[in-house]
């Protein structure tokens, strides 16, 4: 792929470029581009990295606190944890590359997420993922399951980041563009961050990492372009990870930080050199200069344009201080890894790149970004949403056997265990991993203090589409809750924003609706966003996805020894509800399995009765009361009661009785929002009881752990044994289909 | 007692295995780089788990070729004590230190998870704290776990008490099912002849503090500071070999 | 008959185990290495009429032995017996 | 020069995954497939004289692409531009 020539306003529209964004550009330069020039615009213009459609909506959302210490606008966010520490986490998506190719799109996916957090001086220590497909029974699911699940395996393991945790759910919305974001988290001493900004006139640009190839080009454009059956011919961009090399080059990037040869670093995502460069002189203030012929290549005969655009993986671009390059190349080398200077910085404030004696770009740095164009998209309520919301509970046929229903519900795609995906990921390697996949949150300890930190993702998109605003408040409070039945207070959040196509107005509003639902609740729980990612187009054939804002949320624990997980622990303990059952059965699993209906309105949420409600179990568990903490989520009291005894240690039951304050089936599968099951020694009862009154919580004694059964009331009543029959393998199970 | 542990470019585990041995079990604990063929004068040398050279042709096969490999080769001839985890134990098969291949998982696919382990010869440097047929439980995490070597090899091994391991369910039966990567005789640890060098797909290091994983992997370690601060230099050899 | 399947990485596709590989033999002496590209070899023994055979195997390599997205197959078919060792 | 080696598994070594490729065939309808093996086919451009060449490449075999315990290979060389894609 050459430069396109002549470069007219037509090649800009092939380039996904507008008339008045081919306007811009002329105004900016002053002349035509050239078609390196233009390719650069349109990489930088691209809704994937210059948010000109989600920007307008994003500057509404808390990104400050007392703990924060690095906001969005770097490669990931930062927070304190204390003990001069801090977390470095981002979550990002690689939806349409996934589809494509699944194993390396996602096995890329996580490369690319794991250098954001390094790149900031931390090391990685957890990865996390957020996965939606199709239908299960849909032909092309097993295969692409088993390729993304063993693409984020196959590349987290051999670089040596735990997998601790992460999300699959399967909705015949994603059929035709599955969802794969990854999340990683990184520790860092808080006076070692490294930030993106070029410094200092005269710097040496440097190049290191892998040799650029014809990987991806245009990839950028591709994530932020409607799939077509033409996607085929999009194929060839897909990249190769190769996790060996982002090894020694993880390893190589922290013994560089550790000496003074630093100036700034960034890694080489998007757009390659193009936006690596870009960014750095933008966020300096300065020009950067580079010579592509200086670029070490993978292929012979790259022209300037491939170079600029390449998305090769495993690369980084760095500035170091003059007269240093020496030492710079001594740690790469000794890293197996090359290092080469390519250009240096300037004080003209512009990006220039010369190839083959004759400079084929020169673009003013700021304008790019602070005259990048910003779209104030039309906004429409969909016309069926108020139909959609409609659901009486009279024409919900009561089912005959709950017993049955719950069965049912364990063994649903949605419902059953995780294992199958999660055995696939090394989730114990550098020794940091308290809890494990498989409770709310996983809970890690931070090596050399008392502390720990706990990561959850979490989406509940059927909410999001009936409701997108009170789904992305459920969201954020179900991450937010997932941390405190695992003992942790919630610090701050990244979101991954994933949506269809922006030109269309009810998709604007659906993220409209969404990003102010984060940002409410968001206020209310003091968990501001630091980092994230915005991934619209997701699309087919003029069918977009269900609005899916993933929330990723990471939390504290001052005592690590004090985190909870949801398996009962004691025989005897009391089983308690904390929180109000109200007659709702909008949206819920219960809904769709039994009676094939997505609709109605999402459970109602109290923000302030959320945050009360947390703030209760967060004190009982810092007071070590508790042995065991659960949040009831999809599948209702029912599922989560038997979650606890399938997630117990020694499979242990419980006995419970429930006072019948409405119908059977709402009362056992509906999902109520802000309620969390906990158990506790009798003793500790009137303490609880008494704290919660005072709080004006409702909290009742539900029943007793013991025995080898789960027993609710009347309607249920089956052996520990036999419920882990139905919900352990029935994921493998569905998708042993051949691909 | 002094203790190395290699590291090749793609170790992960190699920190692991440094904080076990440094942080827990209070020894003194040195990183060996691989371009380095000085061991440091250590007494033990231990082969960490994770993706040396990328694992991209067959596992541990390039590893074998680092100079750090070649001093270790000696160090294994003089009667030096090598052990090798996972990658390690893959290292130690390619680098004919140890019999037999590691090959594909069964199932094809990467597993991480708490296995059973029964202990087949407790009269062993490596296992003298552990007791005949005593079920430890440590975990695994790879996906070329599934040990292989021909039938006379395997022959041998089991009549000399080279086997040291096995997976077994948690009633200590060497089941099938209880075989998570289809490992032949459900071996997951094997020693040399001469008693110096033993590898196991199963990550002791992993199993030393109860905060994290349980402490079922101490036994290991414990067993060899144990035989050597004795200061018995020759190795007891397997019950079940006839030779002195 | 046997079909003799090679699949093989794309041309320009990232190739980390060839990579790897090259690197590792020049590190053990062999300097003249320039380039290693590494594929799968598949031998399959099936019956059916040599007719429509090589249709099948194409069939076989396109469903599943090769991910075009980033390789290509090419295959020969000859009857058993003749393969060297 | 390129020397093109095929490492195939040994005869009675388990072959997981030529096994479960042989199972998706037969799923997938192929019922004419017997049997299947998958190896490795490696393509290694490299200079030097033609007279050592094969005793290098062998040599390259021995110590890195083969592991004899389970695997055999076999090479052959050839002048470039014949590589068949
Ligand atoms: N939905 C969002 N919420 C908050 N911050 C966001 C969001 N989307 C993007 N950002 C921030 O915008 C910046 C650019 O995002 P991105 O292009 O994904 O980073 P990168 O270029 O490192 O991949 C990042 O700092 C990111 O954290
Ligand atoms: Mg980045």
């Amino acid at each position: 792929m050459g430069a396109p020539a002549p470069v007219t306003v037509e090649a800009a529209a092939e380039h996904g470029l507008t008339a008045d964004e081919w306007q811009k550009i002329c105004t900016i330069l002053g002349r035509t581009p050239t078609g390196e020039e233009l390719g650069v615009f349109s990489a930088m213009w691209s809704e994937h990295c210059s948010y000109k459609s989600s920007r307008v909506h994003l500057k509404s959302l808390p990104t400050t606190g007392p703990h924060v210490l690095q906001g969005p606008g770097e490669n990931a966010g930062v927070v304190d944890i204390g003990d001069g520490l801090a977390a470095v986490f981002k979550i990002e998506s690689h939806n349409h590359p996934s589809f494509i190719e699944p194993y390396q799109g996602a096995a890329t996916g996580v490369g690319g997420i794991l250098r954001d957090v390094f790149t900031m001086g931390a090391r990685p220590i957890a990865n996390l993922n957020s996965l939606r497909f199709g239908a299960i029974d849909h032909p092309r699911t097993p295969h692409l399951v088993r390729g993304v699940v063993s693409g984020i395996g196959g590349y987290g393991n051999s670089v040596g980041v735990a997998t601790v945790g992460g999300e699959i759910y399967f909705d015949a919305g994603y059929d035709e563009n599955i969802l794969v974001n990854a999340f990683t988290l990184g520790l860092v001493r808080r006076d070692r961050i490294f930030r993106a900004a070029a410094s200092g006139v005269g710097n040496p640009v440097m190049y290191v990492g892998s040799r650029t190839g014809r990987d991806g080009i245009h990839g950028a454009s591709m994530a932020s372009a409607e799939f077509d059956e033409d996607s085929d011919e999009k194929r060839p961009t897909v990249q190769v990870g190769d996790p060996f090399t982002e090894k020694l080059l993880l390893e190589a990037c922290l013994e560089l930080m550790e000496s003074d040869c630093l100036v700034a670093i960034q890694d080489m995502g998007a757009a390659g050199l193009t936006s690596s460069s870009v960014e750095m002189a933008g966020r300096g203030g300065l020009g950067i200069e580079i010579d592509l012929d200086r670029v070490p290549q993978r292929e012979e005969g790259m022209s300037a344009y491939e170079i600029l655009l390449s998305e090769s993986q495993e690369r980084m671009l760095l500035i170091a201080n003059a007269g240093r390059e020496k030492d710079v190349k001594r740690i790469f080398e000794k890293w197996d890894l090359q290092a080469a200077v390519i250009g240096h910085v300037s004080d003209d404030g512009l990006f220039r790149a010369r190839w083959h004696g004759n400079e084929v770009v020169r673009i003013p740095v700021e304008p790019v970004s602070t005259q990048a164009p910003v779209y104030r998209r039309p906004i429409e309520e969909p016309k069926n949403l108020n139909e959609m919301q409609e659901l009486s509970l009279a024409d919900v046929s009561e089912p005959p056997d709950c017993d049955d229903v719950l069965r049912r519900l364990l063994a649903s795609p949605n419902l059953c265990s995780r294992r199958w995906v999660y055995r696939q990921y090394d989730s114990l390697v550098r020794g940091h991993t308290v809890v494990g996949p498989g409770s709310d949150a996983a809970v890690l300890r931070v090596k050399g203090t008392r502390r720990g930190l706990a990561l959850t993702v979490d989406c509940n998109s059927r909410y999001c589409l009936l409701d997108p605003y009170v789904g992305a408040v459920i969201a954020v409070c179900e991450a937010a809750r997932n941390l405190v039945v695992s003992g942790a207070r919630p610090l701050a959040l990244s979101d991954c924003l994933n949506f269809g196509n922006p030109e269309k107005p009810e998709v604007m509003w659906q993220f409209q609706q969404a990003v102010a639902g984060i940002r409410d609740a968001c206020v209310a729980l003091g968990t501001p966003v630091v980092s994230g990612n915005v991934s619209f187009y997701n699309e087919t054939q003029g069918r977009s996805i269900p609005p899916t804002p993933m929330i990723a949320m990471v939390g504290l624990l001052d005592e690590v020894s004090r985190c909870l997980a949801q398996g009962f622990r004691r025989a005897g303990d009391i089983v308690a509800l904390v929180g109000r059952t109200r007659e709702e059965l909008g949206g819920s699993e219960y809904l769709a399995v039994v009676h094939g209906r997505v609709r109605g309105a999402p459970p109602w949420i109290d923000l302030g009765f959320e945050k009360r409600l947390q703030g209760l179990v967060l004190e009982a568990a810092a007071d070590g009361v508790l042995h065991s903490a659960h949040d009831v989520a999809e599948g209702g009291l029912a599922v989560a009661l038997a979650e606890c005894c399938l997630a117990s240690p020694d499979r242990l039951g419980a006995r419970i009785e429930l006072e019948q304050s409405m119908r059977a089936d709402v009362l056992l599968f509906g999902e109520s929002q802000s309620r969390i099951l906990v158990t506790f020694d009798r003793q500790n009862w009137p303490r609880l009881r008494d704290r919660a009154q005072r709080e004006e919580i409702p909290v009742q004694a539900i029943g007793e752990v013991g025995g080898t059964r789960l027993e609710i009331g009347d309607w249920i009543d089956r052996s520990v044994a036999e419920l882990a029959e139905i919900w352990e393998d029935a994921l493998e199970r569905a998708l042993r289909v051949v691909a | 007692m002094k203790w190395g542990v290699l590291v090749f470019p793609g170790s992960n585990d190699d920190q692991d295995a440094l904080w076990a041995l440094g942080e827990i079990l209070g020894q003194d604990a040195v990183a060996l780089w691989h371009k380095d063929a000085d061991l440091k004068g250590v007494d033990a040398v231990v082969v960490p788990g994770g993706f040396s050279y990328g694992d991209y042709l067959r596992c541990g096969a390039m590893a074998r070729f680092s100079p750090v490999m070649e001093s270790v080769g000696r160090f294994a001839a003089e009667g030096g004590f090598v052990l090798g985890f996972c990658n390690g134990f893959q290292i130690l098969c390619e680098a004919g230190l140890l019999p037999g291949v590691l090959v594909r998982n069964r199932s094809l696919t990467f597993i991480c998870q708490r296995v059973h382990l029964r202990v087949e010869n407790a009269a062993t440097a490596f296992t003298r704290l552990c007791r005949e047929r005593e079920i430890l439980e440590i975990p695994i995490k790879h996906g070329e776990g599934c040990y292989f070597a021909d039938d006379e090899t395997l022959g041998e091994l089991e009549a000399r008490g080279q086997v040291l391991f096995r997976y077994v369910d948690s009633q200590g039966e060497a089941t099938p099912q209880a075989n998570p990567n289809g490992s032949l005789g459900s071996i997951a640890g094997v020693m040399n002849a001469r008693g110096n060098v033993f590898g196991m797909m199963p990550h002791p290091e992993h199993a030393v503090d109860p905060a994290v994983g349980g402490c079922d992997g101490q036994k290991l370690f414990r067993s060899l500071i144990d035989h050597l601060e004795r200061g018995v230099r020759q190795p007891r050899l397997a019950a079940a070999d006839g030779r002195p | 008959m046997t079909a003799k399947v090679y699949v093989t990485p794309k041309r320009g596709v990232l190739d980390p185990q060839g990579k790897a590989v090259a690197n590792a033999l020049h590190a053990l002496g062999f300097a003249e290495v320039d380039d290693v590209r590494i594929g799968k070899y598949v031998e399959i023994r099936l019956g059916g009429s040599p007719s429509d055979v090589s249709a099948r195997v194409r069939d076989i390599c396109e469903k599943l032995l090769a991910n075009q997205v980033i390789e290509d197959f090419r295959f020969e078919i000859g009857d058993d017996g003749v393969k060297p060792r």
